[in-house]
């Protein structure tokens, strides 16, 4: 998937939330092991936090300039899902 | 497991283990001295004598493995009398100076007397008892050699745990006695945990001599921030005074030790303490009040434009503080927030540092680090910046014959390391010897200091060739993890976690010189980042280099006046817990910045603490569950992904400058020990060698 | 009230610096003794080169005179060990003399058997004779006397160790005469002093006057 | 010399008497073939006929060269007959050779009197060590307790007997090296054992393919320094290793981890000379000699008031009074002069006179006796002997021998030793004194590392038996002259 140009110049910081292992979280998990790569190569200087913790539900949340923030549930979605919805999120302006 | 029978009571214990474990499990309490769960089991003292059907003499307990079907008996007149004996010939040369004993309330021997011994004395031979000199084992140990017991705990420490091998025992019989025989201070910086061994008074602490009485004290269970360890401790206050801080068990992080810096640096905590606000007049601070301090900050802050406010956060700086600063920064629209060690010269993380904890985490865990049985150090010296785990790297290497190796400058470590120059070259091309047998390790580890991290690139290009390497190993136990990070300061985890500590080398580059500067404690900026012109302001617990350069001075709590949470170098969220309150105005820093947030007309959403650890939970989900280190699959994953993809070269690392060594001196590394008249005595006499001096000594006694 | 007198060498276990005695002073063992030392550290595994410590210990004190600070540091880096390791052992023995001796070390036993034999009277003798009590040197640094503990001669008690040799069956007189002939630099001959050749009863053997039986006699016939 | 293991449970005093009383006409032993002679015998005392040990003669003494009137060195030896078909018992492998030393019932010289046969087989038990593992045999000549001078006599006398037993013993534990750990203050002793070795190497007679018989051997000469403890077993191996010595908890016995980590078996200097000569002779030839249990010859070394102290070898259980009156000329004065005994080496307990007139030179005998074998160094003390001064320098002889590590002995030798040398003046606050003097010896016997606590307990224990009148007096004494107790001026420069 390509990310030239998909994310809104106001986006200061995106955050991932998942867990190492349950279901939930599969979808998120592969995107990001498919995906990061290529968006990082794309944004170098955006923070694209992972995190992993025991039992937390699969999230995303995006924060904007003036410390605005939206949160995205990703409990249960595939990864084309997941990558749908986080393009929406990114390419957003807040 | 094995089933024994104590005092007839059936017990299933593991194979190996000793009586007194098998004893310890049922609920029988053994009394002992020279027994202790983690160091060798000596079995001299005796104490521990119980009875084991069909053998013909009573047994210590310490020394003898179970088998299948073995009846203990604990509770007997042969046993009593053994115990009874035992404590006569304990006692017979032991001075009555309990009045006058540091140890006496916390007494091993003192209780045990009292539980196990006669309720008379039949010592009366007119030669008198034992003499035994003093020894002088440096500024932190206090000796009182007539009181021990040669139960050899301090020896087995250090010796097996903190590799100082100048203890022993010297002579023999009842004359034999503990020392140096040489005139020899104790290097290593675990040597206060001989105090908590010593079962008797004979060890005691120097600097705080004769300053309390056990029964005094208040007890705080906490955890430590001298380092990124996050050891387990129990501070103990008298009124508003920190008197004392010893170990708590953690078996995942401290098991039961602390290093020197951790136990002795506290007096730092009533040095140079900030107590007021304070607002800079010409070449002096003048005392002001909270509203007249914040609104200045507030002004100062309005006056600069987004992108030349920045942040940097200091050593002590807890996750609450960490996040309320990055919210307030954002807020503004500031996105440059630094750690202050990390890039003293501001110069920001390598790209995509701080998205993945397995980044900047010690993966392998602190207690995984045991099984190691090849590692490669990477600028780091592990025995100054988390001399704990230092302790784990010692018990691999006498328990694993675990080989070591280093590409840093010279150093002096407490097992051996080979040295491999101090160029990344030497990792990038991976053809010394040592690498094969790295490869070929079923735990290898290749630990990545945090001193690199003065250099972007230096740490990118470790960070890939360490993944490059670690896919080598082929050998690698399934799920263990090679690649590792070790932090030196108790804020760095926190802030890589928050996305503090995000900003990256060429965004950092690319920004305007500084108009606001605010410094979370930090201490260690490069003077060189901060234009002269800038309006900085310093919020900490001591006046030392940073707030020096501050126009205006907030005063914040030190560790052991909040509760507040931190993360170690392994990921494990902790908590902090206050055992006094701050001084005078000082105030715990989160309700600072949230004041603040207040007065700059951007108030932060949160005005509790519950507040502020919601937000944590909700910035990164690990601070939900407080001492539980999480494994990282994913973000290892994409790691070595994205490392496998970068190609590290050869030439690119010959192109880098030299690895240095971030602390030179582990007695002197932050606000707080550099306050510490303790600490500038230890690094006088361990770190320059310089002998203490008759009238010194005469004053820290 | 009599109590036996420490000997010298576990007086103190603690090292105290000396002009003569000190960390700073050099040592290695010279070209002959460095054979020996390699010989004898080839008598052990070569991963327990530590086992060598007690016998180039003593290999050091032979060629210094005395177990000093120096010759113990030169062991522990020569077997690669701490130096305390050595320490420890140095103070444990009692045949390590951390301190500088007479040339004739005088070890007397005054052990019970040699006690019932008289050796309280040798000692008395030793003392008057050379001027010196039990721990001390003679001003000229030839003789140093101690007490030791059972030299395991005790049917030929009482005994005496100058150096590496036993003077047994001892009698004052038959104890001043080898005084004076060390003193005159002499070797007195070693072993009983009162004509018998060793263990055997003083006048005439109760056993082992026959003609000792040779190989084959008495052997089993089935070997 | 110290040992490990105590050769077996105590028993009743019921018992000791009964058997002490008939041990004079103990019988031969074919007809005892059962596990309790001395029950066997009060059944029927009269039927078998009274044997009298002691007489032995010069063709059935192992140590013919115990005065070293001859050769010690290889051609003297080999005249003597060592290294006698040596190969052969090699060839006839281990199996053979334990099962001969068990038929001989040799039991260890070194003073706990195990069984030989028995400890040597330890060291091939199933699931023991690989082949190729090392495994040493370990020859404890750290003779240094007071009384005992008889290994000196095999070291500097008969070394080839001590080698060529080293080979044999070691073949039938499969060890690949001997370390004879001799005490540092025999050195011109080690000098002759060192050219016994010398000699055998050159000779072939060890080393590889030792004797032709295919199989290698080293045998290494380590010299102790001066530490009366490195004669207890695990001491030894510590000291070997160049530690310390300071016993080691058991288990892990020697057998199983011992020197330098492998499977290690320590035996006395007598025990392995001997060896040779009872493969060669047969093991029947040696059980024949001495009481069953108890069989063989033995060296004894009487030392003190005799008329002429010597080393001797004898045959096991030849009464302590024959002993002395056959070979030392008596006791100075004439027998009724004695005061008593220490019949095994200073750790075993004294026996006044009424005792030495019965009692027999064996394990046994001396242990139905309330006292020991021990390593048969029999003090002979007359009656000008201050019995408590003696028992006392003993005490002093313990405390200055204690390695320090476990605190029983640390304390209580040095305690006993205190409170022996009040006793010699009779300087107790009480006779009360004498039974916590006991209690105090009680309290160190049985709890300690190894058995020097018990070694230091045991004299005292034995005076206070025997000689508790003679303390009482003194106690009385020293009060009736109107003495305080004293203080500590009164010690002055004679503290230690």
């Amino acid at each position: 998937m390509s990310w030239k140009g998909a994310v809104s110049q106001t986006l200061r910081e995106l955050r991932l939330h998942m867990c190492q292992t349950g279901p939930g979280s599969a979808g998120l998990r592969a995107f990001v092991q498919t995906e990061y790569p290529a968006l990082k190569a794309q944004y170098p200087d955006l923070p694209v936090l992972v995190r992993e913790a025991a039992g937390v539900e699969a999230r995303a949340y995006g924060r904007f300039a003036h410390g605005r923030e939206q949160r995205l549930t990703l409990e249960g979605l595939s990864q084309q899902d997941v990558a749908a919805k986080l393009k929406q999120l990114v390419a957003s302006s807040a | 497991m094995v089933e024994v029978f104590v005092d007839g009571r059936p017990v299933q214990v593991p194979e190996g283990s000793a009586a007194i474990q098998a004893c310890e499990l049922a609920g029988v309490e053994i009394p002992r001295f020279c027994y202790h769960e983690r160091l060798a089991v000596a079995g001299n003292c005796r104490m521990c004598l119980v009875e084991v059907e069909r053998a013909p003499k009573p047994v210590a307990s310490c020394a003898m493995p179970v088998m299948p079907g073995m009846k203990i008996k604990t509770n007997t007149p042969l046993v009593h009398k053994a115990r009874e004996g035992v404590m006569e010939f304990l006692l017979a040369n032991h001075p009555l100076d309990c009045p006058v004993c540091d140890w006496g309330g916390e007494c091993d021997l003192q209780d045990q007397s009292m539980r196990f011994g006669s309720d008379r004395s039949r010592q009366h031979e007119p030669t008198g008892r034992r003499a035994v000199e003093n020894k002088n084992l440096g500024p932190l140990v206090k000796t009182s050699m007539n009181r021990c017991i040669q139960c050899t705990r301090c020896v087995r420490f250090a010796n097996e745990v903190a590799g100082a091998e100048e203890l022993g025992t010297t002579g023999r019989g009842n004359d034999m006695q503990i020392g140096t025989y040489i005139e020899k201070t104790l290097a290593t910086e675990m040597s206060g945990n001989v105090i908590d061994l010593c079962p008797v008074g004979a060890l005691t602490a120097k600097p705080y001599a004769f300053s309390y009485r056990a029964w005094e004290l208040k007890r705080t269970e906490s955890v430590d921030v001298m380092d990124a360890v996050g050891s387990a401790i129990r501070v103990d206050t008298r009124g508003t005074e920190v008197m004392r801080i010893s170990p708590r068990e953690n078996d995942d992080v401290n098991e039961e030790w602390i290093s020197d810096k951790t136990r002795f640096a506290f007096d730092g905590l009533k040095r140079q303490r900030l107590t007021h606000p304070l607002m800079r007049e010409g070449d002096r601070f003048v005392p002001c009040t909270w509203e007249a301090a914040l609104g200045r900050v507030a002004d100062a802050a309005r006056a600069a434009q987004p992108e030349e406010r920045i942040a940097v956060a200091g050593p002590f700086a807890d996750a609450e503080s960490l996040v309320a600063l990055k919210d307030l920064f954002n807020r503004w629209d500031s996105e440059h927030l630094f750690l202050e060690t990390n890039a003293p010269e501001l110069v920001g993380q390598p790209a995509g540092f701080a998205d993945l904890r397995a980044n900047y985490l010690f993966n392998a865990t602190i207690v995984g680090a045991e099984q190691a049985d090849a590692v490669l150090f990477v600028g780091t010296n592990p025995r100054h910046e988390a001399a704990i785990i230092n302790t784990r790297f010692r018990k691999a290497f006498l328990h694993n014959r675990c080989d070591f190796a280093a590409i840093s400058p010279e150093m002096t470590l407490n097992y051996d390391c080979v040295n491999l120059g101090d160029s990344l070259a030497a990792l990038t091309d991976a053809k010394h010897p040592f690498f094969e047998r790295l490869r070929a390790a079923k735990h290898p580890m290749i630990v990545l200091g945090s001193g690199l991290l003065e250099r972007p690139d230096a740490a990118q290009h470790a960070l890939h060739a360490a993944h490059a390497l670690a896919k080598t190993c082929t050998n690698a136990a399934p799920g263990w993890t090679a690649v590792n990070f070790l932090q030196r300061q108790a804020s760095a985890a926190a802030a890589f976690d928050l996305g503090f500590a995000a900003t990256t080398a060429a965004a950092a580059a690319k920004r305007p010189a500084a108009k606001f500067v605010y410094l979370l404690g930090a201490d260690e900026v490069a003077p060189a980042a901060l234009p002269a012109d800038a309006f900085v302001v310093y919020q900490g617990s001591h006046g030392d280099a940073g707030a020096a350069l501050a126009d205006v001075v907030l005063p914040g709590a030190a560790y052991t006046e909040k509760s507040a949470t931190y993360v170690n170098t392994e990921g494990r969220v902790q908590r902090v817990r206050a055992a006094l309150t701050p001084p005078l105005a000082a105030r715990d820093d989160w309700a600072i910045l949230r004041a603040l947030s207040e007065f700059a007309g951007t108030p932060l959403p949160y005005a509790s603490v519950q507040g502020v650890r919601a937000r944590l939970a909700e910035v990164a989900p690990s601070f939900a569950a407080p001492n539980v280190q999480a494994a990282q699959p994913t973000a290892l994953a994409v790691a070595a992904a994205v490392a496998a993809k970068a190609k590290p070269s050869k030439a690119k690392a010959k192109a880098l400058p030299a690895v240095t060594l971030p602390v030179t001196d582990f007695y002197l590394t932050d606000a707080i020990s550099r306050n510490s008249r303790t600490m500038a005595q230890c690094s006088r006499a361990f770190t320059h060698q310089i002998a203490e001096s008759a009238h010194e000594a005469h004053i820290a006694v | 009230m009599a109590t036996s007198r420490a000997a010298a060498s576990s007086a103190i276990f603690v090292h105290r610096d000396t002009p003569t005695n000190n960390a700073a002073v050099p040592f290695a063992f010279d070209a002959e003794n460095m054979k020996r030392a390699e010989a004898i550290i080839a008598k052990y595994p070569a991963q327990y080169k530590r086992a060598a410590t007690i016998p180039l210990l003593d290999l050091g004190q032979r060629q210094n005179g005395y177990c000093s600070l120096a010759v113990m540091n030169y062991v522990a880096q020569l077997l690669e060990v701490p130096a305390m390791r050595v320490y420890e052992v140095a103070t444990f023995y009692t045949m390590f003399n951390r301190n500088p001796v007479g040339t004739f070390f005088l070890q007397l036993c005054t052990t019970t058997p040699c006690e019932l034999c008289g050796s309280t009277e040798i000692r008395e003798t030793i003392e008057k004779h050379l001027g010196i009590r039990v721990g001390e040197t003679t001003p000229d640094k030839r003789f140093t006397l101690v007490e030791v503990e059972c030299a395991g001669a005790c049917v030929n008690a009482p005994v005496l160790a100058v150096n590496d040799d036993y003077y047994e069956d001892l009698t004052p007189e038959s104890t001043i005469r080898i005084l004076d002939s060390l003193k005159q630099g002499q070797r007195p001959k070693a072993g009983p002093q009162s004509g018998r050749r060793a263990a055997e009863p003083l006048d005439g053997f109760t056993t082992l006057e026959s003609k000792p039986y040779g190989p084959g006699e008495f052997v089993r016939a089935d070997l | 010399m110290l040992s490990c293991r105590s050769a077996a449970a105590p028993r009743g005093v019921a018992a000791a008497r009964a058997a002490a009383a008939a041990a004079g006409a103990a019988p031969s032993r074919r007809t005892l073939a059962t596990a309790n002679p001395q029950a066997n015998l009060a059944a029927d005392p009269a039927a078998r006929p009274a044997r009298h040990y002691g007489d032995l003669k010069d063709q059935d003494r192992i140590f013919t060269n115990l005065y070293g009137k001859h050769d010690f060195r290889l051609a003297g030896a080999k005249a003597r007959g060592d290294w006698y078909k040596t190969k052969e018992i090699l060839l006839k492998g281990d199996k053979w050779i334990i099962d001969e030393m068990k038929t001989s019932g040799l039991r260890g010289r070194g003073g706990a009197g195990f069984p030989s046969g028995l400890k040597w087989s330890f060291m091939n038990k199933p699931g023991g060590p690989k082949p190729g593992q090392p495994r040493y045999l370990v020859v404890n000549a750290d003779e240094g307790e007071p009384g005992t001078c008889k290994d000196r006599e095999i070291l500097r006398h008969d070394p080839h007997k001590l080698v060529e037993g080293c080979l044999v013993a070691g073949r039938a534990m499969n060890a690949t090296a001997a370390y004879i750990y001799v005490r540092g203050e025999f050195y011109n002793e080690t000098a002759s054992l060192q050219t016994a070795i010398n000699e055998a190497y050159a000779a072939g007679l060890i080393g590889k393919n030792a004797c032709g018989s295919g199989y290698d051997f080293d045998i290494y000469v380590h010299r102790g320094a001066g530490a009366y403890i490195c004669g207890e077993e695990t001491a030894l191996i510590e000291s070997i290793e160049g530690k310390q010595g300071k016993p080691r908890l058991k288990p892990p016995f020697p057998a199983d981890i011992g020197l330098f980590g492998c499977p290690t078996t320590v035996a006395n200097v007598e025990t392995v000379a001997v060896a040779p000569t009872i493969l060669r002779r047969g093991g029947s030839w040696f059980a024949g000699l001495g009481r069953e249990r108890n069989t063989g010859t033995k060296l004894f070394c009487i030392s003190g008031h005799v008329n002429r102290p010597c080393t001797v070898e004898e045959e096991m259980s030849i009464p302590l009074r024959d002993l002395i009156e056959k070979h030392c000329g008596g006791i100075r004065g004439g027998w009724d002069n004695l005061q008593g005994i220490i019949p095994g080496g200073s750790s075993v307990p004294v026996l006044p006179k009424s005792l030495c007139e019965e009692v027999l030179m064996d394990f046994d005998s001396l242990r139905d006796a309330q006292s020991g074998l021990g390593t048969a160094a029999v003090i002979v003390m007359d009656k000008s002997t201050d019995m408590v001064r003696a028992i006392s320098r003993l005490s002093a002889f313990y405390r200055h021998e204690s390695c320090g590590q476990c605190t029983p002995c640390r304390e209580g030798s040095a305690w006993l030793a205190n409170m022996m040398t009040r006793a010699e003046a009779g300087a107790f606050r009480s006779t009360d004194e004498i039974d916590m003097m006991q209690e105090i010896s009680k309290q160190i016997e049985g709890h300690t590392i190894c058995a020097l606590g018990d070694a230091a307990a045991w004299p005292v224990q034995g005076l206070i038996r025997h000689f508790r009148p003679e303390l009482e007096a003194r106690i009385r004494e020293y009060a009736a002259q109107g003495h305080q107790m004293p203080t500590i001026k009164d010690y002055g420069e004679a503290l230690p």
